[in-house]
């Protein structure tokens, strides 16, 4: 679909394109994906100039965008994409930026507690195949330390039953193990 | 026809009523699902966060299970599985590559070419021919279809006809005699992934979606996602707050507004585990003569 | 027997400083066939010429070369020397010595080796030369202008006053296109109307422009000053020999909420109509398929009874007619992209928001609110509006890609309007960047900035939504950090796409004229040739061809007027006899040629036509292809194309071509 | 008197591109080597293979064919049909056994006065290393050698 | 009767045809072409998938022509030629009804020519087995092996013209190789010209070749001359997709062009 770009250099937008398929080049500064984007008043850089940074290839700004608090915002709820005229796919870029940016440990600190959920989401599913909600909240209050988010809410889901205080499992979890194992040496590779 | 069936994780869990509902609703017009065996989690918005391969390789397995099992077609009532699974079997579809690594993640064959369905599309092609038989309830109310972003975006994946104006749940809420209304909030984000983590921009997305709602004179709105339910339903106190003042229109899943419609029993539809009060809607709901 | 004089030219010192001249002369005047030849200091000179003259008088030549600078150079000449001397022009050739020896090669044998080469090549070339004669091909003097906005107008009363004939033909009731819906145009504001309508009325009294409204071009067949064109004449329902245009009939007709085209949907008109006042000719039509008495089966009537010229006539057919022309101009003009093209936008499901042409309506002193901004939903006057550039324009995801190149102008200009007329409002344009090169454009655009105070802000908007009776655009400020800009306006102007006439395709394809991806018609030369098409004898006009303003737009169409007068400047059009001819040979085959036609694809110019051969008594005996040569501009690429060499290119035939070959190997 | 061998190279150009080229790499005095002598055609679609076949079988070392580049074309598609042809051709004669390498194809516009001057001095090094195009002259004396052998032979 | 037999019969009594070129069996049970003008021959007509023969070469042939209702037996290969033929305007004077044998070994009487063309995509030949394998060894060679493979064969050649008489795409009524203003070829079969001739035959039919085989087979020094074009059509539709006697509209490809033709080899 994309034609590779031709030249290599050791820049980040090099490695954003090499990785997605995604030509930065496209990308004309209409500012559109800004402008619908649901996040645009919480961003620190709106996603229009992360593109610019990375289009412009000056490895000083390149911290800013993988430091940005920004990439973590990011819902990819693609509002950007279905509506760009160049059609440029950001969420996938920043899918990239922020494993680039774990990778680079360069997460934003206001970030921390997203990434500590995501972690402990997946967390529930490598040891459960499934998300256990309960051991999801246990886990991800763990992490971040603020116990008392949300307890207001457990007691009320609970008597409405939609907390199962055990998990549910696939039958074989250590299959699920497996993959979560292939899968971080492969990307490794 | 089987039909496979694929619940998620939240269907099993805060969002049981979803499913009980689904459940019910196909009860009534003889129409069975398959579960398919030992599927695990999709991996949500956490996995293609944090490792893109991951996120196809969970999805992967489950579409290898169902074709194990020999299912052709299978329902997925959550938006956020069906995203993701029917993005994975796109990317997976489109590039060998891709295919042969994650068929090595997963140590499982695959053809990825189960047909997948969204509850609205299941509605439509395995409810709605018997449906009219079993309606007996006008839910006679105005209601705002939400339809968040995970059926209408990216457009290669998106369920809907019109991606900045779907109809595919209004079509449903009017079989079930509600009045679908005209808003700006369709399909604008509710916040999704960050429900837990970044509450306070939870309270923000989906206080401008309730407020629309309810400017519009909307009494109920109908949503056909855990997470869009979650977020609208269950984070009322927080979008109070944010707003400033308290909205208590209730928040549906589609399966729930039609099953009311087909005289279903309140509890059974699992109406009593809303946070915010459905009592007013079903009290709108008027018997039609026969 | 062949007797070819030789002469070398030394170009001043340009030749025999590296070419032993006289050793080339020495050694052509032994080839075979060659009963002379010299060299001489300038051959192209009038001494030099006369050289050549005399010697072919003197010694009886049957052809000559010259051998000497580039027959791109002098080619022309010498074969004018030739035909003085009484041989047939296409007897010359020349031997290029200079640019491709004497001036690549130093002083050598082998520089003066490779002469004789190219010399003895054209020889053997020259020897198998056939008398050519120019073609002749009539013209008929009269023009066939497709489409009646302001580009046809401007081309057919150049034409029309240049003293020829013109026929135009206008798919609508009246000419105009349009321009005639413009209300100011930019960058002078001056009214469009006024200076349009005099040029309409010129038209339909100009003695040599024969009009034909509600008219369609049926099919087009023939060749450069010989087409032969069928018009379909649409039926008016109304004889418009007796018509007075009093207008009784549409002012009586009860059918009278039918959305009005000419204001864009904007406004209503009956069913039998005139699309506007200044309409041209100022006649009514009737709709059909919106009339009550061909749809209610003869009810109604009411325009026949009030008639008092008794123009009615609801029996009317569509007619054709057949005009014979020699030169087409299109003028088809352009279209704007419309509805459900933006759902992002609401474009289409809001009534306030609007495109371009709808607001030029608004603003027109002839549109719906005589000149009033108001906005169609509640009729209000919009405190706010906001202007969005570049709507589907430069939009891969949309399909078009191109700038459509007026929208930055007419935009500012809307902005102006608006604030002239209140001066209270609010007027905001979102643009990725501001195109105004054209003559006092820019300074246009600074003038909306600076002294009409219009807030350009740099960015494209995402949504337009509606509520509680503002249109909310989500849009952004990129030279203000990508600050998220939110506006409740009134109304919103879509600067849409230009795109192709919708029947732009259809028509290219009657009159087999290429035309790009997106249907706009495509020029023989983007440099040299912008105004002729690839078929000769049909120009282009206007916005037919890509997106134009009027001013371009009327000199494109001076342009190609210019070109038709100078077709028709002549009764003959003269073309170089370089042109592929189908073999001809004794009964009972009567040529070579199969009648496979491969060769009709290959042709870039649908030169191949196929000839039925007929016995006497009219039996066919076969059908085999016939070059016309009016059309045939002599690639040859059908010669290269035929198994059987049944065709073959004069100038440049196989004979001539292999014996080229052999000779030039073969020392 | 160099014992060097001097090649025979015919060139087959269009009169629109590249014999304009031709004449441009005269005018601005551009030196190269004397071994190409050009015929010219309106069009590179007008050229014949099979005159490549007699240029080779009347004692030409080297072939090249040129004209404008794609697009360019003076009469709009000629030099696309040519490119269908010789994509054909040359794999046909491959395919015989023939030696393409002697033939150069080539897109030099009105503009690429250098470019010419720079292939005619790069294809006469390529021919000139190359050597004498013996296999197809000598084949008609060799092939009867080779028969006279076989019935020695016998 | 058989059923060939039948429906030939009745072709002729309801007066679809008047001539029909079919297979009658001659010695060794080999099948040869024949010419039934009237119902009491059909007796010797024989139809079976030994019959390789292409017939449709006969359809050009001005006796044929003259006989106007012509009915034809036709293998896939001749079905080929037929569209090939059709798509080059060189069956439009007669009419023909077109009957071939089906995998199933049933008969099929085309009624439009939709239909055949329509069977014919169908049920497309692939190349024959040993085709390939000849294709495969010439492709292995390197080029001077091949250079002297194909010098030997045309150095056998004797310019009889046999592989041009059988060619049903052969139909021009003088042959450039006759042509002597100018001469393109020696009349003499020696190598060069014999190289020039097949050179030549093989461009003038790449991409009209419908790969019947028949000039090979026919070859009296058994010359794999159609190797040639086998050669040629595979690269015409590796390159530019296109298929000979596939379909009447857009029936050759070398008279059209894609602006995206790809090559490697122009500088």
């Amino acid at each position: 679909m994309h034609e590779s770009t031709h030249h290599h250099a050791d820049t980040l937008k090099s490695h954003v394109e090499e990785a997605t398929g995604v030509i930065l080049s496209h990308c004309y500064q209409c500012g559109k994906c800004t402008a619908g984007c649901p996040l645009n008043e919480e961003m620190d850089i709106m996603p229009n100039q992360i593109l610019r940074i990375l289009q412009a290839e000056m490895p000083g700004y390149e911290d800013k965008v993988l430091s940005s608090l920004s990439i973590w915002l990011c819902l990819a709820c693609d509002t950007c994409y279905s509506r760009c005229p160049q059609e440029v796919l950001l969420s996938k870029v920043m899918d990239y930026l922020r494993q680039e940016s774990i990778r680079q440990n360069k997460v934003n600190p206001q970030a921390k507690d997203i990434l500590k959920f995501h972690q402990a989401f997946l967390n529930s599913v490598k040891m459960n195949g499934k998300l256990h909600e309960v051991g999801l909240t246990i886990d991800y209050k763990l992490r971040t330390l603020n116990l008392m988010q949300d307890v207001m809410l457990a007691p009320s889901m609970a008597a409405k039953g939609k907390l199962a205080v055990f998990p549910h499992k696939v039958q074989n979890t250590k299959e699920i193990a497996k993959i979560f194992k292939r899968v971080s040496e492969g990307s490794h590779e | 026809m089987r039909i496979g069936y694929y619940p998620g994780c939240s269907l099993e869990g805060s969002s049981k009523e979803y499913n009980d509902s689904l459940f019910a609703v196909a009860e009534k017009c003889g129409v069975t699902l398959e579960v398919i065996k030992d599927w695990s989690c999709c991996g949500a918005s956490a996995a293609h966060n944090l490792n893109h391969d991951l996120a196809l390789a969970l999805p992967a397995r489950t579409l290898a299970l169902a074709e194990k099992q020999g299912l052709e077609e299978i329902v997925v009532p959550c938006a956020a599985c069906y995203s993701r699974i029917a993005g994975t079997k796109n990317e997976i579809s489109r590039n060998v590559a891709v295919k042969a690594k994650i068929e090595g993640f997963i140590d499982l064959k695959l053809s990825a070419d189960v047909r997948i369905l969204t509850v609205f599309e299941f509605l439509q092609k395995y409810i709605f021919p018997t449906v009219d038989q079993h309606i007996v309830n006008k839910l006679n109310q105005k209601a705002a279809c939400y339809y968040g972003c995970l059926y209408t975006r990216p457009k290669e994946i998106a369920a809907v006809e019109q991606i900045e104006n779907p109809m595919e749940m209004d079509e449903v809420i009017a079989k079930a005699g509600a009045t679908p209304i005209e808003w700006a909030f369709k399909t604008e984000c509710c916040g999704a992934g960050l429900s837990v983590s970044r509450t306070d921009i939870v309270a923000k997305l989906s206080g401008k979606i309730i407020e629309d709602a309810a400017d519009r004179g909307a009494e109920s709105i109908v949503v056909a996602c855990p997470m869009c339910h979650m977020n609208l339903d269950m984070r009322r106190p927080e979008i109070k707050k944010q707003l400033k003042k308290d909205i208590n229109i209730p928040v549906l899943f589609i399966t729930q507004a039609l099953g009311l419609s087909m005289g279903i029993p309140a509890d059974k539809l699992g109406l009593n585990k809303h946070y915010v009060p459905t009592d007013k809607v079903v009290n709108c709901i008027v018997k039609m003569e026969a | 027997m062949a007797r070819i004089g030789v002469f070398i030219c030394h170009c001043g010192e340009n030749i025999s400083a590296t070419v032993d001249v006289a050793k080339v002369a020495e050694k052509a005047g032994k080839l075979s066939g060659v009963a002379f030849s010299v060299d001489y200091k300038y051959m192209c000179s009038d001494p030099g010429q006369t050289l050549i003259i005399e010697a072919i008088k003197e010694h009886k030549l049957t052809g000559i070369v010259v051998a000497a600078c580039s027959p791109r150079m002098h080619e022309g000449t010498f074969r004018k020397a030739a035909e003085k001397a009484g041989i047939n022009p296409y007897f010359c050739e020349m031997a290029n010595i200079r640019e491709h020896v004497s001036w690549v090669h130093p002083k050598s044998d082998a520089t003066t080796q490779k002469a004789l080469d190219i010399v003895r090549t054209m020889v053997a070339k020259v020897k198998k030369n056939a008398a050519l004669f120019p073609i002749k091909v009539p013209v008929t003097k009269t023009a066939l202008v497709i489409g009646g906005g302001i580009a046809g107008i401007q081309a057919a009363l150049d034409i029309a006053n240049a003293g020829h004939q013109v026929i135009m033909v206008e798919k609508k009731p009246s000419i105009g296109g349009h321009m005639s819906q413009l209300s100011e145009t930019f960058p002078t504001l001056d009214c469009s109307q006024c200076i349009l309508t005099p040029r309409m009325v010129e038209v339909a009294q100009h003695p040599n422009i024969t009009l034909h409204t509600y008219a369609e071009v049926e099919s087009v067949s023939g060749f450069v000053g010989n087409f032969d064109v069928k018009i379909k004449m649409k039926a008016k329902s109304v004889d418009y020999k007796k018509c007075t245009g009093c207008g009784a009939c549409w002012q009586k007709c009860p059918s009278k909420k039918i959305p009005d085209e000419f204001n864009e949907g904007m406004g209503f008109r009956t069913a039998i109509y005139s699309p506007f006042p200044q309409a041209v000719p100022n006649k009514p039509v009737i709709d059909r398929p919106n009339c009550t008495y061909f749809t209610k089966g003869g009810k109604c009537g009411l325009c026949k009874k009030v008639c008092p010229a008794d123009a009615i006539n609801y029996d009317a057919v569509d007619e054709f007619i057949d005009v014979k022309v020699g030169a087409i101009i299109t003028a088809t003009g352009f279209d704007l992209k419309h509805a459900d093209f933006f759902p992002e936008y609401g474009y289409g499901k809001f009534k306030d928001v609007i495109d371009g042409m709808q607001f030029e309506r608004l603003a027109s002193a002839s549109g719906p609110t005589a000149g009033e901004i108001r906005r169609p939903s509640d009729g209000k006057i919009p405190e706010k509006i906001v202007f969005v550039a570049c709507a589907g324009s430069r939009d891969k995801a949309k399909g078009i890609e191109y700038c459509s190149k007026i929208c930055c102008m007419y935009t500012a200009k809307h902005a102006m309007l608006y604030k002239h007329k209140n001066h209270e409002g609010k007027a905001y344009v979102f643009y990725m960047d501001i195109r105004a090169a054209g003559k006092d454009y820019d300074e246009f655009v600074r003038r909306a900035i600076e002294e009409d105070e219009v807030q350009y802000i740099r960015g494209r908007v995402s949504r337009i939504y509606e509520k509680n009776g503002k249109l909310i655009v989500k849009g952004v400020d990129t030279l203000m950090n990508s600050e998220p800009v939110n506006i409740e306006a009134d109304m919103v102007v879509l600067a849409t796409a230009v795109v192709a006439n919708i029947e732009a395709e259809s028509l290219a394809q009657k009159l087999h004229i290429s035309y790009n991806k997106h249907k706009f018609f495509a020029e023989a030369h983007p440099k040299l040739k912008p105004v002729e098409t690839n078929t000769a004898g049909i120009m282009l006009a206007g916005a037919c061809q890509s997106a134009k303003d009027i001013p371009e737009s009327v000199s494109q169409a001076s342009a190609s007027a210019s070109k038709v007068v100078g077709l028709f400047s002549s009764n003959e059009l003269t073309r170089e006899p370089i042109v592929a001819v189908v073999n001809r040979q004794a009964p009972p085959n009567f040529t070579s040629c199969t009648g496979c036609l491969l060769c009709q694809e290959v042709c870039p110019y649908h030169a191949i036509e196929t000839e039925d051969i007929k016995d006497r008594g009219g039996n066919l005996i076969k059908r085999a292809a016939r070059v016309n040569a009016g059309l045939c501009q002599g690639c040859g690429t059908c010669v290269a194309m035929c198994r059987n060499k049944s065709i073959d290119l004069q100038g440049f035939s196989n004979d001539q071509m292999l014996s080229e070959v052999m000779a030039l190997l073969n020392s | 008197m160099s014992e060097q061998f001097e090649p025979k190279i015919v060139a087959f150009v269009c009169n629109w591109c590249t014999y304009a080229g031709a004449d441009l790499a005269g005018t601005s005095r551009t030196k190269y080597a004397t071994n190409v002598s050009i015929i010219r055609f309106p069009c590179t679609g007008r050229i014949d293979f099979m005159l490549l076949m007699k240029a080779f079988e009347n004692g030409a070392d080297g072939i090249i064919v040129s004209g404008c580049h794609p697009n360019d074309c003076h009469y709009t598609s000629g030099n696309f049909h040519a490119r269908r042809r010789w994509i054909v051709f040359r794999s046909l004669l491959d395919f015989m056994g023939f030696d393409t390498d002697r033939i150069t194809f080539s897109w030099v516009s009105a503009a690429e006065g250098t470019k010419w001057a720079g292939l005619v001095n790069e294809v006469t090094e390529k021919i000139r290393e190359k050597g004498p195009f013996t296999e197809f002259k000598k084949l008609d004396y060799s092939i009867l050698e080779k028969i006279e052998n076989d019935v020695v032979t016998e | 009767m058989t059923s060939l037999q039948n429906k030939v019969t009745e072709l002729f009594e309801n007066g679809t045809i008047n001539l029909l070129i079919g297979f009658k069996e001659a010695i060794h049970k080999l099948p040869v072409p024949c010419f039934i003008d009237n119902v009491s021959q059909v007796e010797q007509l024989i139809f079976t998938p030994s019959c390789k023969g292409n017939l449709s070469v006969y359809l050009l042939k001005t006796e044929v022509k003259q006989a106007k209702k012509v009915g034809i037996l036709a293998n896939v290969a001749t079905l080929r030629a037929i569209v090939q033929l059709v798509s080059e305007n060189q069956l439009g004077d007669i009419e023909k009804t077109v009957i071939t044998l089906d995998a199933k070994g049933e008969l099929v009487v085309f009624a439009t020519m939709d239909e055949l063309e329509a069977y014919v995509q169908a049920n497309f030949p692939d190349l024959s087995e040993e085709d390939k394998k000849l294709l495969d060894q010439l492709n292995a060679m390197s080029r001077t092996e091949r250079w002297q493979y194909w010098t030997e064969q045309f150095t056998a050649c004797v310019k009889c013209y046999a592989c041009r008489a059988v060619c049903p795409m052969c139909y021009c009524s003088s042959c450039t190789v006759e042509g002597n203003q100018p001469q393109w070829i020696k009349v003499s079969s020696e190598t060069t010209g014999n190289l020039e001739w097949h050179t030549m035959r093989a461009m003038h039919l790449g991409g009209r070749c419908i790969n019947c085989g028949e000039c090979g087979r026919i070859c009296p020094v058994g010359i794999p001359v159609h190797m040639l074009t086998v050669k040629m059509n595979q690269d015409i539709e590796a390159e530019f997709g296109a298929k000979t006697g596939f379909s009447v509209k857009n029936g050759y490809a070398l008279n059209s062009f894609k602006p995206g033709d790809k090559e490697q080899f122009i500088k």
